[in-house]
């Protein structure tokens, strides 16, 4: 009984139905789980592939840290501010169906045609597991010849952490933390529940008085929970 | 001799730069002293050189200054050349200017650009004397067109009169055709032969003589000879480019004088004169020569018919015994040319300076129809204007009819084709000369005076000008004696050795006693009585026999005589009427009243066309096409971007579908071009 | 580490899951009673001699309670959330070696269920797995609480799951090796510091580690001064405030096993796992040892709870990421450098 | 004295002097002039040190040979021969008296003008004496930019459009030249297997027919929009009209002969085969160029324009020239070069001057100039009739030879292009008459002139005989206010003050070159010929000393 | 039923990929476009990995690596995006976001 054929058409008929129900899902929510789904499916062909290394960080980074994030992002945003669901332009989006369908034929036709492969490496199973397993095999590769590599992804994230920083947290929250003096101001407006305590906003920007605050806000304008000061909702 | 050649052109130039640098603010009215004493300074050297050639038969004095350009084997040196030839126009030259300088003294006395006007004088004559001496083609070519810059600042030189400055212009440009011939000529010349020295064993007329031997073709000889007649039409005024001279009147009469009557004009004839071995290599050449010379003679002589303009009737006929010069050189009878060149030189001076003086009375006023009787006003300028009359009407002592006479036996007698024809000619513009001549004698200096007296109180010229006046008077009645007998005349035998390979002129005379007449102190007068007397009996044989000589003699004096006698008739007896005559032959009366319509002709079918030509190609090819391909090509970037700004919708959408197509369309490049689907 | 037969495996794993079962029922007991003696009173005593049965009784009440969903949840999630946490929490104890390979009944029995050599990782994985079970719970009872719990569970875990990973890094440096049984093993050789024989174990050249370690794993479970998600206080039970009786008990029994897992996981990598005086030559004796820890590690955790007070929110973010990231950097680069030196690389 | 570095002196004095300014940030008007003058004059001295110790040989002189980057095989080498010795000797008067003539005429942001005018007088310095092309290149874009700018910056109305459009024109020409240089600086790799820019090298270096046509092609059209020839010459009248009167006379009297030189220096010797493909076409240009410039000179109603025209005209001949391969073309196009130089220089400067006075450039905006400005007239006349080709003066010389040498070639060209000289007397004949000749507003028109016009003569019978009557009303619309530039009558120049000490210093020495190189060109054909010779018979150039 | 050769993971990968593009293209959330763009990620990976095994390198598994690293920090900025987005008060409907063109 070919077991690895067997399981790989179960875990991939899963994680395709998880991919096909994320994507035609009306609720965000039940979207974003499905699509945990599909990838905790793919961390297993991961497996399957051998790379064992590579399906944890597939269950830590992507299900564990990504999605996670998103579905934090998916819950902080009001369920009716989320668009309706049918497409507004229907045009453009069958166009988007039919490219996608053709394009899946174009790479079937491509893969039947079996092009030749590059030149067989070394790293076949029987050395992977004298070096003792795959994690130590793909560690050294990746200390050996991607060494640079290595580095510069390490910036890469660096400076994802600071954008994420810049962009998500608003200054005022900054200051009641109190550690924080300054933050980095993209000009977001500044709400001032106290005039005194606060400190002025950056050099040039005039603070907003409390009248300012208390205006109330068009109706249109729909504001979204988790940036509003946290004190209307938190009583600590 | 030699060391000195180089004073005689430049005492007049170093006048110049005085008069030029110096005129405005130190020399002032000085300046007319200075080109005086330096022109006579000229004119001792020319006779002493005169004297010196005279001397020995084939003797040539030539100095080297300096070489011009000397590029490859076009090796251009400034040399001074003297022969025969060149000393009798060297005398000419300097004889008239001086006069000229003397008389315009007084002429130009109270005119504001005084010391420019003295300035440009030597300028002149320093150019024509160049002229003379070069020894090359390019250094006659070079001085040839100084003489046209200085005949364009004399022209022009009441600057504030605009007719004056276009006459000047169009005697620039004109004579600036003429000398782009002579230009083509001398490349031409340069090409053929290699070198553009005239004289030297390997000089163009040494090289020419035997040009069947050189594998040059007789129809480049004529090619190199047209050529440089149409600078010599361009200068001497000429049936195509002739127009320049009578508007060149406007500049003052010294300056008409001196260079549009005696000097500059006849450089071309002189030009001519001096490369004859050239002409002699090609019939055609002088076959064109000579019906050119005989058709402006006669086209001048009509149109002065009918002028009223007193220097225009003398302007055009100059033109006309140019023409008489011209076919002269063309029928062979060169010497009669040069002969006929001299003693033109003399009264046709004489005459402008005449008509000068009576300007210069009558405040400017030139036309004859309101002035009349000025004999007992101006006698001086009366009997000297009388004389010169005589002298250009060709009657029996005066000059005039040696040298024109001498002119008409030569072409009858040439053996050219078109000899006999030139002579015919000839003889008919003769007696139109007499009759215009005397025509503008009788209307000024005769009859009743038609102008009111108080305002114009016509009165005889000062010293300065008269002076001069008598001087020229003499040569104007006696220098013919010194072509007496006609052919073999001391000034014939005088110019021999220049022109021996003439076919005319086979005799071979030995040296007689000088034959010039000398200005200034009456001792020379009499040394030249003496020469005439004793006119040596030679033995020669001439093809022309004295009884055709004597014949034609006797022609052209009748033919003389009647021409004064029909205008005694109309002008002063009245007997017959001008006007009805121009009425019987209205459509020619009008054809000669509009010099024959051609300054209209050149304006509309040469000047315009150009003019025409020029906006074109600036409107339409250099603004229109050249620079708006340029900006078109700018603006047609701009609308081309302005367009593609429109598909940046905006809409995420869109670019996402972009990106996706191109998948597609990537993948399907992949599969249709490398992979192995449809193989 | 013999290829068993596949059945055989099947049997060590279900008796570990069954161990870990009752030993999760008898810790809430051990909890209640440490607990109520740290606060100078009995705890549980009615329910069979010194409340042994007190778990007993919870779980019948708890199968008893009726088991409401709120009228606006999300029915499908509601029932899966509590499912998730509990599989996640008993699934991390695969790895978990109790021993070596023994001979049992003339067979190589080896007590562990399966050795990954990527083990470490695996219970994180599993760990950061077991957070969807609260969100996804907190979502589906459409409670506003309940969300923030969930919300706050998520960041907390996120935080202190990256500070557990990189503090057991100095170990993997150590050993060289991800698999839970190799690190054991490593920790079975004992080392000669002049007269004393003791085992290698990591606590002793991971001390920083370790206290990391501890905080996080901590926090990881919710438990103390990091159970913000379900802070009674603030929040009535957190995330799982509207979940009743039987898929309460998940949840609950998921925070216990989570509990358990980590003290186990906590004692193999710094305690050498089952070793101890005499453990090489009886395998039960390793297992005693590994009992002892596990129980020294819970008594750690009641004492936690009984004593300090709760965390703020952002100050509980602030310590992870602002303290004890810090460190566990620090104590990678220390061990890194040491090892370094110590296979002669640098000197 | 003769490894003294002398080329590198007279080049960089400009560039020092340039410097020195740039590092007086409060350097006013006249200490900045002061300098600018001071470092042309000096860079002027030095070159005719170098021109007299000159020896008339056909080998590069006074060279300067340093590596500069090795790999690339890119030298910093200086020298100059017969032909770069007579420019850079025009380079650098033409620049001094340019920058005199700007003693006063500049007045704002006179510091970086007299930068400019000094770094662009080192551009074009460098361009003569290089003979390494990268070195060539470098300078050939360095003296366009200060170009750009004092059209740009220092011009007249639309100066930006002109500006732009000489930038872009010249700009498109040197790229394709670049590209010509790599080409050909690899195709020397190939065959020889050394990397060398230097041009007596690759002089050594056989390029096939093909290579040799197109990169010829190539190098031809930066040279052809420099000179400017035929169809790409219509950023020249613009940029005339518009530039500061210094600026164009240096455009006209030097920067258009870089188009000569350089195809003298390098077309013709690097690319003999390609000359020869292209002969007849470069030729019919230069003949069009010829017609074409004086044609349109006739009609242009703005007096730079005019100019510009007439330079587009004399730059035919110089192109003819250089392309009739015989020694006259060559010695010919040489002398038209020097002639342009000093004639048209000077013309410009005698625009300038009426510009100062007129603030206008309309030709009909000026008339009898004689009677208020009689010295410039006559200077006005002087260079006219040199431009005209008048013997004995500096005209004459070149074009007669380039029309002798290309009768050799073919008569139909040489016959139009010496017909071309009657147009070239017309319209600068016209020209004077129109602005010296003539009368001013105020001056009575003369009783004997024969072409008044009716109106002239109802106001000279107004006045009356005595001639003194009342100053007349002004006839043809001028207006009284000197500076008030109506649009179209005549103005009022009867108080325009006649040259001043500063012009005087800048015509007089054009003066004199033109007349010297008219009578006596003699030095001028010992110092070209030689180098004429090699360049002629494709000789391998050596160093001197 | 023939071996588990490197077509089918290639041929899931493609699936994968080919959803979640039309994801994107369909969808006018922007989260559910970020959760497309991630999955499309994830099928790439599955890709690399499937070759780098039938090529017996590691090189694909050390590629995985980097992407799934910056698909994470591209999370991080994206999510940041996104909140500063809808902080503005706009909706995350992507057709309303186009206010850069402007």
């Amino acid at each position: 009984m070919p077991w690895d054929l067997i399981f790989f058409y179960i875990i991939g008929a899963i994680s395709v139905l998880a991919a096909l129900g994320m994507v035609a899902s009306p609720n965000p929510i039940h979207s974003g789980i499905l699509l945990v789904v599909c990838f905790l499916n793919v961390a297993g062909i991961f497996v399957m592939l051998g790379a064992e290394f590579l399906a944890i960080v597939q269950v830590i980074v992507y299900t564990g840290a990504i999605l996670v994030l998103l579905l934090f992002v998916l819950m902080l945003v009001d369920p009716h501010e989320l668009p309706s669901f049918y497409l507004a332009q229907p045009l453009q989006r069958g166009v988007g169906v039919l490219l996608g369908l053709i394009l899946l034929l174009e790479i079937g036709a491509a893969i039947v045609t079996q092009t030749q492969f590059g030149p067989k490496g070394n790293a076949t199973p029987a050395n992977i597991a004298a070096m003792g397993g795959n994690v130590q095999a793909l560690g050294s590769v990746l200390q050996t010849n991607y060494l640079l590599a290595f580095e510069v992804v390490s910036l890469v994230l660096i400076t994802g952490i600071i954008g994420a920083i810049v962009l998500a947290v608003p200054e005022r929250l900054g200051q009641r933390i109190g550690t924080l003096r300054s933050t980095i101001s993209l000009g977001h407006p500044r709400g001032l529940d106290h005039p005194a305590a606060l400190m002025a906003g950056p050099r040039n920007e005039t603070p907003i008085v409390t009248k300012e605050r208390k205006a109330p806000e068009p109706a249109a304008v729909r504001r979204l929970v988790m940036a509003k000061d946290p004190d209307d909702f938190t009583s600590v | 001799m030699e060391h000195y050649l180089f004073l005689i052109p430049l005492l007049p130039l170093v006048a110049f730069v005085i008069n030029l640098l110096l005129g405005r603010w130190v020399v002032k009215h000085a300046s007319a002293y200075i080109a005086q004493v330096a022109m006579f300074g000229s004119w001792v050297v020319s006779v002493l050189v005169f004297f010196d050639i005279r001397g020995s038969s084939d003797k040539v004095l030539e100095q080297h200054l300096f070489t011009w350009i000397p590029s490859g084997t076009f090796n251009v040196p400034v040399t001074l050349h003297v022969d025969q030839l060149a000393s009798i126009m060297l005398l000419v030259v300097t004889t008239v200017s001086t006069l000229v300088f003397v008389y315009s003294k007084g002429y130009m006395a109270h005119d504001g650009g005084f010391y420019r006007f003295f300035a440009y004088l030597p300028l002149f004559a320093f150019s024509m004397l160049m002229l003379v001496l070069a020894n090359n083609l390019l250094l006659l070519y070079v001085f040839w067109e100084a003489v046209g810059l200085c005949s364009y600042l004399l022209i022009g030189f009441w600057f504030r009169r605009r007719s004056a400055n276009e006459a000047a212009v169009k005697a620039f440009v004109v004579n600036r055709v003429g000398d782009v011939g002579f230009g083509l000529g001398i490349m031409l010349t340069f090409w053929t032969f290699g070198t553009v020295d005239f004289y030297g064993p390997d000089g163009i007329f040494a090289k020419a003589a035997n040009h069947a031997a050189l594998g040059v073709s007789g129809g480049t000889m004529t090619a190199i000879a047209l050529l440089l007649f149409l600078g010599a039409c361009g200068k001497s005024a000429q049936f195509p480019l002739h127009v320049w001279l009578p508007d060149a009147m406007e500049g003052p009469t010294p300056v008409s004088a001196l260079i549009h009557a005696a000097t500059m004009v006849t450089a071309g004839v002189y030009m001519v004169a001096r490369t004859h071995p050239i002409y002699l290599q090609s019939e055609s050449a002088l076959v064109v020569v000579a019906l050119i010379g005989a058709f402006t003679s006669f086209l001048a002589a009509t149109i002065a018919l009918v002028q009223y303009d007193l220097k225009k009737v003398i302007a055009y006929s100059t033109i006309s015994q140019l023409g008489y010069m011209v076919f002269a050189l063309g029928t062979g009878a060169w010497v009669a040319a040069i002969f006929h060149l001299m003693t033109h030189a003399f009264f046709k001076g004489l005459l402008f300076l005449g008509a000068g003086s009576v300007m210069h009375g009558m405040h400017d006023e030139l036309d004859m129809r309101k002035m009349g009787g000025l004999r007992k006003f101006m006698p001086i300028t009366f009997w000297t204007f009388l004389i010169a009359s005589f002298a250009n009407a060709g009657l029996i002592p005066f000059a005039g009819f040696w040298s024109k006479d001498e002119a008409i036996v030569g072409a009858w007698a040439s053996a050219s084709s078109v000899g006999k024809l030139a002579a015919v000619v000839g003889l008919i513009t003769a007696f139109l000369t007499a009759l215009y001549m005397f025509r503008c004698v009788f209307m000024t200096f005769f009859k009743a005076p038609r102008f009111n007296p108080e305002a114009i109180h016509p009165h005889e010229s000062g010293a300065w000008m008269a002076v001069p006046l008598v001087i020229l008077a003499v040569p104007a009645a006696l220098i013919g004696f010194i072509g007496f007998p006609p052919e073999n005349g001391p000034f014939q035998h005088f110019l021999e050795p220049v022109f021996e390979q003439a076919p005319a002129q086979t005799t071979h005379a030995n040296e007689q006693a000088s034959l010039y007449t000398i200005q200034e102190p009456a001792t020379t007068r009499t040394a030249i009585a003496a020469a005439q007397a004793a006119t040596a009996t030679e033995t020669h044989e001439t093809h022309v026999s004295t009884a055709t000589t004597v014949t034609f003699g006797i022609i052209s004096t009748i033919i003389a005589v009647s021409g004064i006698f029909v205008a005694y008739l109309t002008y002063i007896t009245g007997t017959i009427s001008a006007t009805a005559i121009g009425a019987r032959f209205a459509p020619l009366y009008q054809l000669f009243v509009n010099k024959w319509y051609l300054d209209e002709i050149y304006h509309n079918y040469i000047t315009m066309p150009f003019y025409n030509f020029a906006m074109f190609l600036w409107r339409i090819v250099d603004v229109k096409i050249i620079d708006g391909t340029v900006n078109g090509v700018a603006a047609l970037i701009g609308a081309i971007s302005q367009r593609m700004r429109t598909v940046q919708t905006g809409l995420l959408a869109n670019y996402a579908l972009g990106i996706a197509l191109g998948m597609v369309i990537i993948v399907g490049i992949y599969l249709a071009g490398f992979s192995t689907l449809f193989r | 580490m013999a290829q068993e037969p596949m059945w055989l495996t099947f049997i060590v794993a279900f008796i570990i899951m069954n161990v870990l079962l009752v030993g999760m029922a008898y810790t809430t007991w051990y909890e209640r009673k440490v607990l109520a003696a740290m606060q100078d009173r009995l705890g549980p005593t009615r329910s069979g001699p010194h409340g042994l049965l007190q778990p007993l009784a919870d779980a019948v009440k708890l199968l008893g309670k009726e088991d409401l969903i709120p009228a606006g949840a999300d029915r499908v999630l509601f029932f899966f959330a509590p499912l998730v946490v509990f599989v996640a929490a008993l699934v991390s104890v695969a790895v978990i070696p109790f021993g070596g390979t023994v001979q049992i009944g003339g067979r190589a029995v080896n007590l562990y269920a399966t050795d990954l050599n990527v083990g470490a990782l695996f219970v994180l994985a599993i760990g950061s797995a077991g957070v969807y079970g609260i969100i996804v719970g907190a979502w589906a009872s459409a409670n506003r609480y309940s969300l923030l719990g969930g919300l706050r569970a998520a960041a907390q875990v996120i935080s202190y799951e990256l500070v557990l990973g990189l503090s057991l890094v100095g170990i993997f440096i150590i050993t060289g090796s991800l698999s839970l049984r190799e690190i054991m093993e490593q920790q079975q050789r004992s080392i000669e510091i002049g007269p004393l024989h003791i085992s290698n174990w990591f606590i002793l050249s991971q001390p920083l580690a370790f206290v990391l370690f501890l905080i996080a794993a901590v926090a990881e479970t919710n438990r103390a001064p990091f159970d913000l998600p379900e802070a009674e206080t603030e929040l009535v039970s957190g995330f799982h405030t509207e979940y009743s009786a039987f898929r309460f008990s998940f949840y609950f029994l998921g925070e216990y096993i989570n509990m358990l897992v980590v003290s186990l996981f906590a004692s193999t990598l710094f305690l050498g796992g089952p070793s101890g005086p005499g453990s090489e030559k009886y395998w039960g004796l390793g297992l005693v040892w590994l009992f002892i820890k596990v129980a020294v590690f819970m008594f750690f955790y009641i004492w936690l709870r009984a004593t300090l007070p709760r965390f703020r929110f952002d100050q509980l973010m602030g310590v992870a990421w602002k303290v004890l990231l810090p460190l566990a950097l620090l104590n990678i680069v220390i061990t890194a450098f040491i090892r370094l030196i110590a296979n002669g690389q640098i000197f | 004295m003769d490894n003294f570095p002398i080329l590198s002196t007279i080049t960089y004095l400009p560039l020092l002097g340039a410097l020195v300014i740039f590092f007086m940030p409060r350097a006013t008007r006249e200490t900045s002039r002061l300098i600018a003058v001071v470092a042309s004059l000096l860079s002027m001295i030095a070159s005719f040190v170098m021109l007299g110790a000159f020896k008339h040989n056909n080998t590069f002189q006074f060279t300067e040979h340093k590596t500069w980057l090795k790999d690339l095989g890119v030298s910093y080498f200086m020298g100059v021969d017969g032909i770069a010795v007579l420019l850079i000797v025009l380079t650098t008067i033409l620049c001094a008296i340019s920058i005199i003539y700007s003693w006063d005429t500049i007045n704002v942001r006179t510091r970086e003008y007299y930068i400019a005018i000094l770094l662009l007088e080192t551009g074009m310095l460098g361009v003569f004496m290089s003979l390494d092309l990268f070195l060539f290149y470098i300078f050939w874009e360095l003296m366009l930019i200060p170009m750009a700018l004092l059209i740009g910056i220092w011009g007249h109305e639309d100066r930006v459009y002109a500006a732009v459009k000489f930038f872009l024109y010249t700009l498109f020409g040197s790229l394709l030249m670049l590209v010509a240089i790599v080409a050909l600086y690899q195709s020397y790799y190939n065959q020889t297997g050394t990397h060398t820019l230097n041009i007596l090298t690759l002089q050594g270096g056989h390029y096939g027919h093909i290579f040799q046509v197109w990169v010829f092609a190539a190098f031809f059209i930066a040279f052809a929009v420099k000179i400017p020839m035929f169809p790409v010459h219509t950023w020249l009248p613009d940029a005339h009209v518009q530039a500061p009167t210094a600026g164009s006379v240096i455009l006209a009297a030097v920067m258009l002969k870089m188009g000569g030189y350089g195809m003298l220096r390098f077309s013709l010797p690097l690319f003999p085969d390609g000359t020869n493909y292209w002969r007849t076409f470069v030729i019919v240009l230069s003949v069009i160029a010829i017609i074409y410039g004086a044609f349109l000179s006739l009609v242009q109603p703005d007096w730079k324009k005019l100019v510009a025209y007439s330079s587009v005209s004399h730059m035919g001949f110089v192109t003819l020239g250089i392309f009739i391969h015989n020694i006259q073309g060559m010695d010919g196009s040489m002398m038209v070069m020097l002639a342009h130089g000093f004639n048209t220089g000077a013309l410009f400067l005698i625009v300038g001057i009426a510009y100062e006075r007129a603030h206008t450039l309309r030709i009909n905006a000026f008339g009898g100039l004689a009677t208020p400005m009689p010295v410039w007239s006559a200077f006005f006349v002087l260079f006219m009739f040199a431009s005209i080709g008048l013997p004995g003066l500096s005209g004459f010389v070149g074009e007669f030879l380039v029309t002798l040498g290309t009768w050799h070639y073919n008569k139909v060209a040489a016959i139009i292009t010496f017909c071309v000289v009657i147009i070239a007397a017309w319209y600068l004949l016209w020209l004077v008459q129109r602005v010296v000749f003539g009368r001013t507003i105020h001056q009575l028109p003369e009783p004997g002139d024969a072409a008044l016009t009716p109106a002239e003569r109802a106001q000279l019978a107004q006045v009356g005989d005595h001639g003194h009557g009342p100053v007349p009303t002004l006839i043809s619309g001028g207006s009284h206010d000197a500076h008030a530039v109506p649009a179209e009558g005549q103005l009022d120049s009867t108080n325009w003050p006649d040259l001043s000490l500063k012009e005087l210093i800048c015509l007089v020495p054009l003066a004199i070159l033109t007349i010297l190189t008219g009578v006596y060109p003699k030095p001028i054909f010992d110092i070209a010929d030689p180098s004429f010779h090699a360049v002629l018979n494709g000789a391998m150039r050596v160093i001197g000393n | 039923m023939g071996h588990l050769g490197v077509e089918h993971y290639l041929f899931l990968s493609a699936i994968l990929f080919i959803i979640g593009l039309m994801g994107v293209l369909v969808r006018r959330n922007l989260l559910i476009i970020f959760m497309c763009v991630e999955l499309m990620m994830t099928a790439v990976n599955i890709s690399l990995v499937a070759f780098g095994t039938a090529t017996d390198t590691l090189n694909g598994q050390a590629f995985v690596v980097f992407t799934v690293a910056v698909a994470a920090a591209e999370a991080a900025v994206g999510l940041g995006i996104i909140l500063a987005l809808s902080r503005r008060g706009k909706t995350v409907d992507v057709d309303d976001m186009h206010s850069l063109r402007d």
